[in-house]
């Protein structure tokens, strides 16, 4: 959408913003590329779902957050968690179990959570955390702190009824959380059409959420929007609702290899190159004298480098203890709080 | 010492914590001005006003989600479920999304919330308002589960569960709201995991959870009149679960009834019974006798519906028989 | 909306029609009034939600309906019950625990069901028969039987996600349901407003499903509208969603006494004698000659004497044996088609 | 006679019964073209039409619902449902709304439905979905559980549930879907509540369910080979539970241990375990020992993982130790 405009030039007070944009989309689709190689090389287990192809929403979305605001995550969490601001070694070790990853190996790809930048985690149950991340915006708004929430979920989570139950709260209670419905098309082997009748938008707008639907392979027009929107929720204007079209370029698993019978290699190699997210705000930076061919091409190699070196130091890394396997269950409370008079 | 109602009870602990922690709110349909169907949280709109104490649409799962979500990100909600039969509802939003954060992020991440409801039959509410269900929770880890027997435990375990770091599931029998007992003016906790002795006795251990506790010593005074003396424990929290002293009880006595309003098969007295078994097998002269509600959704005509929890009278000619040497099942 | 036209008269083929449903109406208002009584008198134990108020949703949908159509019903069960066809007497035994009763006293009110008309019976659980509805929709599609499937709820029950997930089946499957939501303005102590955002009908409509919002207290009105959709239903257009608004005159159950801090009497007093759907249809009737004030009394005599015959037979009626309390537990299967072969 | 793996199996159950009662169809998520992701269901919308295998959205709750009023009005609907662990969205319409259909109605209404889904860890899918779950619906009365052990019994007990005219919960092991057994071309049913001895033997009793049967068999033969002789049992339906065949075993051997891929803690372990306390008490030599899995969320690092499941050392240590007298502990 904003694509087209010519008025911002190299010296503009957003370069930074937007070389860092374009960083956390090749971030992420490095990351995943990685993490699909480790997949193939059978040296990650699991179900894992790759990002790849809808960067432009994590970073367009991200980058107008701060590390005080939440975000809740989905079982294609990755993008999500680079896109708050997750470092590479944590996440790589968290993929292969190892004791330094960020929940300490214990979570895995569908349970990654980033603590310290406001990722309150992935989540392997469709729709699983549209509760939380409206629970994170009553927080904020009955403790008088000014943190926004974004909730991302698939198009296929709006099967889901909690997403309706906890909509119709946050816009009784005006709460600052955006619902971000990442539209890809497909829920696993499944054309969106078929599984969601009438209109996703129209389904918020019915609970009076004012809702949108855009492009979201635009990473600026995402960002546009996301800055308005948080700037509106910190203003008590809240909730709102953002259904992004997307594409996701791998199957639905990183094990979902032959995927003819859902989808057609013409159309995935439509989204590939026609609509690529990276290729095209690539396309915008150099056309617009942000960065040269050069510049982008030394980010992506030193990106490609980072990610090599954090996929070796994961795989060298420790397991953790055997003992760790009973910690963690109870949060420990301490008991001074728990006398009379304290 | 002054007497008070069980709703009473949760009312004082309600109101003490949630001026103790600015933190804390109450989360659930009917809360506020009707203070609950139970009448048990009147007034503390009027003291906390409707930001902390908030009327919910009818969305189990989801004000749950929403409870789950301000716990984990510093809050401490206390989450109102009417019926205890709504926890089949719930049970994704406190099973996994509550119950693991803790554990699947390592230990970074945690959630301090309450959810408070009920079980208990015989109200001729029939069969979806009269379940018993903490076995479902009390088998997930990462839940911890407290069972009230009366005003005095409702108050202590109520605090101790909102100060807990983990959610806390605690269940109030709904017939016992209106009964009374003394609780001390002063403020007190009871910790999790101890359990309550409430009887002394040599011949046998009786051991009820929640309603069950009063059906225990209703029982171990039928059978004082005859003779037997019956020692009484009540659990307290299931979840910990004081296994200590309900062992050192059944050791001495070397019989011993679990008594609970669950459903008898595949309910808490099996895990009860099996510890005992396992740990006082050399002293029991009888297995553990479970007592636990029959096997059948509850029945709405009273007739019925009285003959599925256990009574004083079946547990003391339990017991009585299981003195006398006679060799007896629960089914 | 049809009460203003004047060209039915009492030779119209209808007229068996609309006296049947001022019966039913009163049949309704006429059982409520004695289960309260019972109630009162401390004879009748339990949970108990009195209809009175509501008559004409019932009436007006179940009058579109034959005995082979199929409900779904609520906590505020007895009028859908009365209104599809159910008898005093099994009832009265159902609300005493009385082995005579439609479920041989093990339902109660909540779970009155009575299977010889299509009630699919009460349920305690708020929402929890939206599925069931759905599915008995879409066993009559499956095995090409031309039934319908009315599923009725209140407006609180409209907060409860199964709606929105059984809607979007039912719209995606073009299901033969009709979802009647009975806006009574309350849900328990809470008014519809602070428990539902936006506008319930537009979250039908965000489904792609056809929807209405109808005056509840105008027999004609619903009937009229019921036939329609009944029809369409039949014709393979369904799904569709009707909000009918209306008003209950008693408590939320029949302990609720103290109600003014949640409505006040005088808006209680305003339904009753302006908008009561009894008194309203009855106007009507003799306005257009369809019956007497005489003929209505003695109508309305009748049904009270009905009543009063009923209660006192199901006192006077047997409770279950003690050996029913594990009987039903499990349906029988026939050991023969357990057997290989058969 | 043939193998074929248990996926084949249930296919083939599936296929003949739905070839055999025109109002059986199967509903669920992606169960048509993709046949699910573990390809159980390949070929029947094929065959049978997208009509009667019938892709829904996610929305589990709803599906299951409707499945419900199908049921209850005349179809044999058979729900796919991806993972165990969302069971727990499912609790309310199975246990509020299918369990309870036929005793509310005072039996008038029945509900013949089947919910099939999986258990099972080590599969390195994290918490949310490796839970073995079975517990929670054995709780509830009206519901039967069905626990498969191998193709043989995928297959003959999913002929069953589907005929029966309760509501069945089938919960097949995610890990043995490619593991073959010998499977008749000849149609056959296995009777529910009939325990199958996998293995004769006097020293020890070893009653495994679902996946905990191969491991009971494994450490059957490791005890072999050490001379001890170990009787496998596989109840093969928890709900109803062949006490009989439990019993008599271990009135034979003296000695039994329960091994389940459930949590521990208020799992099925402690049911069958204080039955065969109960009633086989004076017939052993030491408390029946109970073998579940660890009471942690299910860890994903695989190191963990494979820790919080029994294993056949961990079984075979366990009745070695049992056999040789000592005196010991699940926990
Ligand atoms: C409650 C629940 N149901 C089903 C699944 C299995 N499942 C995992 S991802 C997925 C599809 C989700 O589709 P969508 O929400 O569109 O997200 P996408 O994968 O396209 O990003 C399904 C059905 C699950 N994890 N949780
Ligand atoms: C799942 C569930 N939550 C809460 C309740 C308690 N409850 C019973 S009726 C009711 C209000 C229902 O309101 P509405 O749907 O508008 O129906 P009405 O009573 O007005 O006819 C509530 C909250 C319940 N029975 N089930
Ligand atoms: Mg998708
Ligand atoms: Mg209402």
């Amino acid at each position: 959408m904003t694509s087209k405009t010519k008025t911002k030039t190299k010296t503009s007070p957003n370069t930074d913003d937007y070389l860092r944009m374009y960083t956390q989309m090749v971030r992420i689709r490095t990351f995943e590329d990685n993490a699909n190689q480790l997949y193939l090389a059978g040296k990650m287990q699991g179900l894992t779902h790759m990002y790849s192809g809808e960067e432009a929403v994590a970073v367009g979305i991200c980058e107008a957050l701060t590390d005080n605001d939440r975000i809740t995550s989905t079982h294609r969490g990755h993008g999500h968690c680079v896109a708050k601001g997750a470092n590479y070694k944590e996440m790589f070790c968290e993929l292969l179990g190892k004791q330094e990853g960020y929940c300490r190996g214990k979570g895995g790809s569908m349970h990654i959570a980033d603590q310290s930048h406001g990722n309150l985690g992935a989540n392997a149950i469709v729709g699983g955390s549209m509760g939380i991340a409206t629970g994170s915006a009553l927080r904020a708004k009955l403790l008088g702190q000014d943190d926004v929430t974004v909730c991302f979920f698939g198009d296929g989570a709006t099967a889901q009824g909690l997403l309706y139950e906890v909509m119709n709260m946050a816009a009784l209670w005006k709460l600052p959380v955006i619902y971000a419905c990442e539209n890809n098309g497909y829920s696993e082997y499944t054309k969106t059409e078929e599984i969601a009748a009438g209109s996703i938008t129209a389904r918020a707008e019915a609970f009076g959420i004012e809702a949108f639907s855009i492009d979201g392979q635009d990473v600026l027009g995402v960002n546009e929007l996301s800055k308005k929107l948080v700037a509106r929720c910190r203003n008590n204007e809240g909730p709102f609702f953002v259904e992004l079209m997307t594409y996701r370029y791998h199957g639905h698993h990183v094990g979902d290899i032959n995927r003819e019978y859902y989808r057609s290699k013409k159309e995935e190699a439509d989204w590939k190159e026609n609509r690529d997210p990276i290729i095209r705000f690539r396309g915008w930076l150099v056309e617009q004298g942000i960065a040269t061919e050069e510049e982008i091409e030394t980010l992506n190699e030193q990106i490609k480098q980072d990610a090599k070196e954090a996929v070796a130091y994961a795989e060298a890394a420790a397991y953790p203890d055997v003992a760790e396997v009973d910690m963690h269950v109870y949060a420990e409370t301490d008991p001074a709080t728990l006398q009379a008079g304290n | 010492m002054r007497e008070i109602t069980l709703s009473q009870a949760v009312n004082e602990a309600l109101a003490e914590e949630m001026r103790h922690d600015p933190t804390t709110f109450i989360l659930g349909e009917d809360v506020a001005e009707a203070g609950t169907p139970f009448k048990v949280l009147s007034g503390l709109v009027e003291e906390f006003g409707t930001d902390r104490v908030i009327d919910t649409p009818i969305s189990e799962p989801g004000f749950v989600g929403i409870a789950v979500g301000a716990a984990l990100t510093g809050a401490r909600p206390i989450v109102d479920l009417m019926f205890g039969d709504f926890i089949y509802l719930v049970m994704d939003q406190l099973c996994n999304q509550a119950a693991k954060q803790q554990y699947m992020s390592g230990g970074k991440l945690s959630v301090p919330m309450v959810l408070r409801t009920n079980l208990g039959a015989t109200r001729r509410s029939g069969a979806q308002h009269s379940q018993s269900l903490h076995v479902l929770v009390a088998h997930i880890p990462g839940l911890k589960v407290a069972l009230p027997s009366s005003a005095y435990e409702a108050k202590g375990l109520m605090k101790t569960a909102i100060r807990d770091n983990n959610p806390v599931v605690i269940i109030e029998d709904k017939l016992m709201y209106q009964d009374k007992a003394p609780v001390p003016e002063d403020e007190y906790l009871i910790p999790f995991g101890e359990a309550n002795i409430k009887r002394e006795g040599s011949d046998i251990t009786l051991i009820g959870t929640s309603s069950m506790v009063q059906v225990a010593e209703a029982a171990a005074r039928i059978l004082e009149s005859e003779g037997i003396s019956a020692e009484v424990i009540d659990p307290r929290t299931i979840v910990p679960l004081d296994e200590e002293t309900l062992l050192k009880s059944v050791r001495k006595t070397s019989r011993a009834i679990v008594i609970d309003e669950g459903h008898q098969n595949y309910g808490i007295t099996g895990e009860i019974a099996s510890r005992l078994n396992e740990k006082a097998f050399y002293y029991l002269d009888a297995p553990v006798l479970r007592m636990g509600a029959m096997d059948v959704p509850v029945p709405f005509s009273p007739v019925l519906e009285d003959l599925t929890v256990p009574t004083p009278e079946r547990v003391a000619e339990n017991a009585r028989r299981l003195c006398a040497g006679e060799m007896i099942h629960a089914a």
